[in-house]
């Protein structure tokens, strides 16, 4: 069963070259089965081959399987090989079922879309790299499901791609990332370097034999946390990923939510190694995730866009998974990973409902009152938005983010500061995610549905909601009964220092101020954006306000610094030197030539006898040479 | 025998096509597409029949090889042959060929057997200069194929072919003509000391050149080279000239003239000077850092679709000077697959922009926009070709270029991490340029056809070779080996090069 | 009987003479006294061969004079035909009416 | 002997400055035939009595006399001499003289330090240059006659009446 493995990437990819080589002759409902079925055939196998290694490796030992070797040149040699282990085995589980639900909903979000073969052959595409780069054994091998990923992003935010905004967008998410798959790049060469090979788990063990804090571990660990940031929209390379919503919502729900983005967060903890030998990496990751998960959520409050609420609440839950990682809690940072997958994927669904509902309204303050007309997409939302708010007894999957502050806490140096931000990054958390639920879906209506959404696009959203409520219910079982499962499942692949409470009273203290900063958030949300909105749009009015909110609405300026520090500066010069300085040294020479030519006709003027004062210089020079010397 | 026959028909071809071409035009493009295609079955027969020996072929030693006194007393003799990276090279030569008359299928319908006898008798002078082991017969064969690409951008280019074509001719000259003196001075200093006078590349190869003579020789070779490379400083040609010949003209520069540059390099500049060319490594390394970055930084800038595209050359052929003069075999191997993966993906690409000239009458981008909705599959096939160009894992630049910046690595990690922003840069042009052209609100210039089978054909080959290389390049590097593993034992050392 | 010359003295005088003719001809813009002046290198020359044939005491120096003599005397008479048929055409002796040879 | 060479000498070069000074022709024409006179008077002295006399018969009698037919022929009244007196401004002189005097110090700088201590002063016989002329220099002499006819028969086309030029006044 096990050897089945190579067909789960390779089934979304047959179905990409089917999509791709049939084109426009495929009907829309031949694309469905090709996409749907493919990704799906991928899933039942990623299920059957999960459950195998799960039995026949219950302590999560790696299974590999070489396909070819693709190239060899010297010691260099890396080749196409698929591993399994604990994380990728997680990793691709979300990977195949969220993609498969997505595709599903997309058969009907993108129903009436003239490009419709188009989108799922770049969304199999995806699929299909996605799984690449989390089963790859080899770092050459990742960095080409890690570049494939970045392609398909870019194909599909600019999806749309009559509208200049949204290229510019698409244009924009693979600049940036490319810059941090650069530096990837040059890490994966440092590696190679170094260590003579790049199959992962022999750089694993390599590292094991340097002391913590070598330098080659902290510029190594630092290249890869560059490429991991500008992957999974950290600071300070966040910028593309609020702009990416200019795809599909689809799109966002699976690239920009559940998966594509959070690749940085796979390749720390695939490299999880690696940053233990380099602390000041690992430093430098956990305070990039508490910075980010800080000012995204800051950012997401004044959001108007409920997609680029989402959008930065993406950025800001990657932020925690960075922080999570950042302390050296792998574990933590991948369970987070596998609920917000499931939880933001389907709020981005219940997002793309809506919009559609609405004749493609993005604001949410035009829209509201949707509860009645939309009654199973308030449920599910509310759900998922609960799981955002981790809020313990109305959503079964509260502490995935509790179990990530808690490390913190416990994770001694700087633990407290780090601990104090992500505290209140909770409380923005939950009340951005309910001003956007309570001012969609509650209050007077707006704007009045067109008409009911499809099922198939009301079912995976649904699923995923639940799958995002209760998928915490094993781990919740752990911690109540104390067999540690998946936590130490994840372990056997990347062992890391898992600290514990002294007191388990303690344990209960943390988790009631959880509790109550999500309460909190929850009723502050409520209280203005359903009761005093008027006060919240004065304040806003205030000069201080109005500065604030502009700031935080733009991102805090991230966008403008890029934009006036890199973007037109290289544009200027580029347009100034489009001529290429160099050739002027050229055409220089041609001018001097040209010149001399026409100093030397000025002499050719027809007067003899200047011709005989030529004659005589002439003499004047050659007799002086021979003279001279 | 071959070789010769590979030049034979090539030639013969030519001629026919052009005698052809006084009653049809198809007639001379038919001809000129078969005599390709033998060219093609015999290069194919080369290829397989020593296949016993590709494994054991020791430095030096040629799979193929012929030898026939040409001007005696001088030491000139008619003596050709091939290895593996000369036989890499000239498929590559073959098959760009026939790119090329396809490109220039519709588009050349002015005195199209001359056009043909150009074309066919610049794809002589390469097959000549990548086989010959002569060093009089190189030189001889390096400025055939110049005259015919002369005459292909002077008669069918562009607006501005003139200038373009004058100044290709003045570089490629000014450059060659240091070389010729080089070449007759190596070939006097040979003589003098063993008493035998010859150009032949055996003999000549070991020659132990007193001091500073060989550097300067070694310079004679190397900017010879590094015009048609073309180093950076030296590229201005290689705009001008790519934008104003005649598509099909494109594809040749692009694909296979700038190659003759960096396959002199290798035959000649690196094996014949070993020691002093050890001591330009670093400057040539540096060169060709600075030729990734700034060929994309002015590849960006274009408004013409063509002189982008051209632009890009300079910056993909940064990395093959960066990676020969690096000099570890990670480097050099990669060097090599980036000459077969920039010939087949700026080929390609110029085929594009000479289809949409064709369709469209600008390759002005500003004028351009949109196109996706109406030709799709050109589309699709410049959006792959773009994605190659920009290194996309998988396909066949990424390797070469991968391999070159890795082998760099352990040279100079400095170098290796520069260059390897040419990858950011790389995406920048690739994907503006995709933009321009294809994306954004629909220009309505005119209602144009999508690719026919045809060209469908020849870009489904383009891209079959570019995956093909990107996923399984194993054959090509194993091709490439002997030659890559004689160099490094002539240049032992020079992996010493630069400063940390 | 003859003068006894410094080799340098004699020669020094045909060229004061030769260059004096050459003023003549690049200064003047009468289109005789340029004739003249060529005249004057013609002979100068002259001096130059027959002092060196003094020199060496052979005859070929004076033989050398005879030559010039005879060009200088086709010349002349030559150019001279052409001062008439320049007088005649544009009434004037200044050689830069006439500098319409442009190149 | 030595005097009458140095006096002539400087006869010649002061005569021949004076030709390319006057502004009107005929005073340089007969400067010019003063300095003719003393360079035959130079080669009488030097031992060449031949070359003196073909100086004296040809070059000042018959070359000059054309010279001065010439200038009586074309009639030329004091407002041209005016006309040349005001072209030869510094001006126009000064880049020639310039060039001129370099040529005239290189020379002399050469002569001085080759052949400092050779001196000339012996006879050559006019026999001898007969004997030369018409022994190994006979083609010369055929040719050089050949060159007097051209030079007659081109005389005599030109001198002709006024010729039709193409592009003339």
């Amino acid at each position: 069963m096990l050897s089945l493995l190579w067909l789960v990437p390779a089934l979304p990819l047959a179905g990409f070259l089917i999509l791709v080589l049939g084109g426009k002759r495929l009907s829309h409902q031949a694309v469905s089965v090709v996409a749907v079925g493919s990704t799906g055939f991928s899933a039942i196998v990623a299920i059957l081959v999960g459950a195998t290694h799960f039995r026949f490796a219950p302590g999560g030992g790696a299974y590999s399987q070489t396909l070819w070797q693709w190239m060899r040149v010297g010691d260099f040699a890396p080749s196409v090989t698929l591993s399994l282990d604990a994380l990728s085995l997680t990793m691709m589980l979300v990977v195949t079922i969220v993609g498969f639900l997505i595709h599903v909903y997309s058969t009907a979000f993108m129903a009436a879309d003239e490009g419709y073969g188009r989108f799922f052959a770049y969304m199999n595409l995806f699929v299909a790299s996605m799984l690449i780069l989390v089963l790859a054994d080899d770092l050459l091998f990742l960095y080409l499901g890690w570049e494939g990923v970045g392609l398909c992003s870019y194909l599909l935010i600019g999806f749309w791609y009559k509208d200049r905004d949204n290229v510019r967008a698409a244009l924009k998410a693979f600049w940036v990332t490319r810059a941090g798959d650069t530096a990837l790049a040059i890490g994966v060469f440092l590696l190679f370097t170094s260590f003579g090979t790049l199959r992962i788990h022999a750089i694993l063990e390599n590292v094991a034999g340097y002391p913590v804090g070598a330098p080659l571990c902290n510029v190594a660990a630092a290249l890869l946390l560059a490429g991991a940031v500008a992957k999974s929209a950290q600071l300070p390379l966040q910028v593309w990923l609020p702009d990416a919503m200019a795809g599909p919502t689809p799109v966002s729900a699976l690239i920009h939510a559940a998966t594509m983005v959070t690749a940085g967060v796979y390749l720390i903890g695939r490299m999880h190694a690696l940053f233990l030998k380099a602390p000041t990496a690992l430093f430098i990751v956990a305070v990039i995730g508490a910075t980010t998960l800080l000012l995204a959520a800051f950012s997401a409050v004044t959001q108007h866009d409920i997609k680029r609420i989402l959008a930065y609440s993406t950025i800001s839950q990657i932020g925690y998974m960075f922080l999570a990682l950042g302390v050296g809690a792998w574990a933590a940072a991948i369970y987070h990973f596998v609920t917000h997958a499931f939880f933001k994927s389907a709020l981005f669904l219940g997002a793309g409902v809506v919009i559609q509902a609405l004749g493609g309204e993005h604001d949410i303050f035009r829209m509201g009152g949707l509860r009645r007309r939309l009654p199973v997409a308030f449920w599910a939302f509310m759900f998922a938005a609960l799981t955002l708010a981790a809020v313990p007894p109305l959503t079964l999957t509260f502490n995935s983010k509790d179990l990530i502050l808690n490390q913190v806490w416990l994770s001694g140096r700087s633990g407290a500061v780090l601990w104090a931000l992500a505290a209140a990054g909770s409380l923005l958390t939950a009340l951005y995610t309910f001003r956007m639920a309570f001012v969609v879906f509650l209050g007077p209506e707006q704007t009045r549905p067109m008409d009911k959404p499809p099922l198939w696009m009301l079912v995976p959203f649904a699923v995923l909601s639940l799958l995002g409520a209760v998928i915490g219910v094993p781990e919740l079982l752990n911690a109540l009964t104390g067999v540690k499962g998946f936590y130490y499942y994840l372990d056997s692949a990347m062992s890391g220092p898992v600290h514990e409470f002294d007191a388990s009273v303690t344990e209960w203290v943390f988790q009631g101020i959880y509790v109550a900063i999500s309460a909190i958030g929850i009723a502050l949300a409520y209280v203005f954006y359903e009761h005093a909105l008027a006060y919240v749009r004065s304040v806003t009015a205030t000069r201080v306000g109005s500065l604030l909110h502009r700031l935080l609405f733009a991102g805090w300026g991230f966008d403008w610094l890029y934009r006036h520090l890199i973007a037109v500066p290289y544009v200027r010069v580029a347009r100034l030197n489009r001529g290429d300085v160099v050739d002027l040294l050229y055409v220089a020479v041609a001018h001097v030539s040209r010149g001399i030519n026409m100093l030397l006709s000025l002499t050719v003027n027809g007067n003899v006898r200047w011709y005989a004062a030529g004659v005589a210089a002439g003499a004047v020079v050659v007799l002086g040479l021979v003279v001279l010397l | 025998m071959i070789l010769l026959w590979l030049l034979i028909v090539t030639i013969a071809g030519a001629v026919l096509a052009w005698v052809l071409g006084w009653w049809t035009n198809a007639a001379s493009r038919w001809a000129a597409l078969v005599a390709l295609l033998v060219d093609a079955v015999l290069l194919a027969f080369a290829w397989v029949l020593p296949s016993d020996t590709w494994g054991l072929t020791l430095p030096g030693t040629w799979l193929h090889e012929l030898k026939y006194p040409w001007i005696e007393p001088l030491g000139i003799s008619l003596h050709v042959g091939v290895d593996g990276l000369s036989l890499l090279l000239l498929a590559l030569t073959v098959f760009l060929g026939i790119v090329a008359v396809n490109a220039s299928w519709t588009e050349i319908q002015d005195r199209v057997g001359a056009f043909h006898l150009s074309l066919l008798l610049t794809l002589a002078g390469t097959i000549g200069v990548f086989t010959a082991l002569d060093l009089f017969l190189f030189y001889f064969f390096w400025e055939l194929m110049l005259i015919p690409m002369y005459f292909l951008i002077v008669i069918w280019g562009h607006e501005n072919r003139a200038y373009a074509a004058i100044k290709f001719f003045l570089f490629t000259q000014a450059g060659s003509l240091p070389m010729f003196v080089a070449i007759v001075v190596l070939f006097f200093i040979h003589g003098r000391a063993t008493g035998v006078y010859s150009f032949d590349y055996q003999q000549l190869l070991g020659t132990a050149v007193p001091g500073l003579v060989g550097f300067w020789l070694m310079l004679g070779f190397f900017e010879a080279f590094a015009v048609k490379l073309p180093v950076v400083g030296l590229h201005t040609w290689l705009p001008d000239a790519h934008t104003e010949a005649p598509t099909g003209g494109s594809v040749l520069l692009a694909g296979l003239l700038l190659k003759t540059g960096a396959y002199g390099f290798l035959r000649f500049a690196l094996p014949l000077f070993p020691a002093d060319s050890r001591a330009i490594a670093p400057v040539a390394m540096v060169l060709g850092t600075a030729g990734i970055l700034y060929g994309a930084f002015l590849a960006f800038a274009q408004h013409d679709a063509k002189r982008l595209v051209a632009y890009t050359s300079v910056s993909h052929l940064g990395f093959v000077l960066l990676g020969i003069y690096a000099g570890t075999s990670l480097a050099l191997q990669g060097a090599i697959v980036i000459l077969l993966a920039h010939g087949l993906s700026t080929g390609g690409l110029f085929f594009v922009v000479g289809a949409l000239q064709e369709r469209f009458h600008t390759r002005r981008l500003d004028e351009l926009g949109g196109l996706w909705a109406s030709t799709p599959r050109l589309g699709g096939v410049a959006l792959f070709l773009a994605v190659a160009s920009l290194g996309l894992p998988g396909l066949a630049n990424f390797v070469g270029e991968f391999l070159v910046l890795m082998g760099t690595f352990s040279v100079s990690p400095a170098l290796a991490a520069i260059g390897a922003l040419g990858f950011l840069l790389s995406s920048v042009y690739s994907l503006w340029l995709i933009y321009r052209i294809f994306q954004g609100p629909e220009c309505h210039l005119r209602v144009a056809p999508d690719l026919g089978l045809r060209e469908m054909v020849v870009f489904g080959l383009i891209i079959a070779g570019i995956v093909w290389l990107g996923v399984f390049p194993q054959p090509v590097l194993d091709m490439a080996r002997p030659q890559v593993e004689s160099l490094l034992t002539s240049t032992a050392g020079s992996t010493t090069a630069p400063g940390r | 009987m003859t003068a006894i010359v410094p080799v340098p003295v004699g020669l020094t005088v045909a060229a004061l003479l030769f260059c004096i003719g050459l003023i003549g001809v690049l200064v003047r813009r009468n289109i005789i006294v340029i004739l003249l002046s060529i005249e004057m290198m013609f002979n100068a020359c002259g001096l130059a061969f027959v002092f060196a044939g003094s020199y060496w005491l052979q005859p070929d120096g004076q033989v050398m004079y005879f030559f010039i003599l005879t060009v200088a005397a086709a010349e002349v008479s030559v150019g001279l035909s052409l001062v008439l048929q320049m007088y005649r055409q544009f009434g004037s002796l200044d050689v830069n009416t006439i500098n319409r040879m442009r190149g | 002997m030595t005097v009458i060479f140095y006096i002539s000498a400087a006869l010649a070069v002061v005569a021949a400055i004076l030709t390319i000074t006057r502004a009107n022709a005929v005073h340089s024409l007969l400067y010019f035939i003063c300095s003719l006179l003393a360079t035959a008077v130079m080669f009488f002295v030097l031992g060449a009595p031949f070359v003196a006399a073909l100086v004296v018969i040809i070059n000042a009698g018959a070359i000059m006399v054309l010279f001065v037919f010439v200038v009586m022929m074309l009639n030329l009244g004091p407002q041209t001499a005016e006309r040349e007196r005001t072209w030869l401004r510094p001006r126009t002189w000064i880049g020639p003289v310039l060039i001129s005097a370099l040529l005239i110090v290189e020379l002399v700088y050469a002569l001085v330090y080759s052949r400092a201590g050779d001196t000339v002063g012996k006879a050559v016989e006019p026999a001898a240059v007969g004997v030369a002329l018409f022994g190994p220099y006979l083609l010369a002499v055929e040719l050089a006659s050949m060159l007097l006819l051209a030079g007659l028969l081109g005389a005599y086309h030109l001198g002709r009446g006024v010729l039709k030029f193409r592009g003339g006044r």
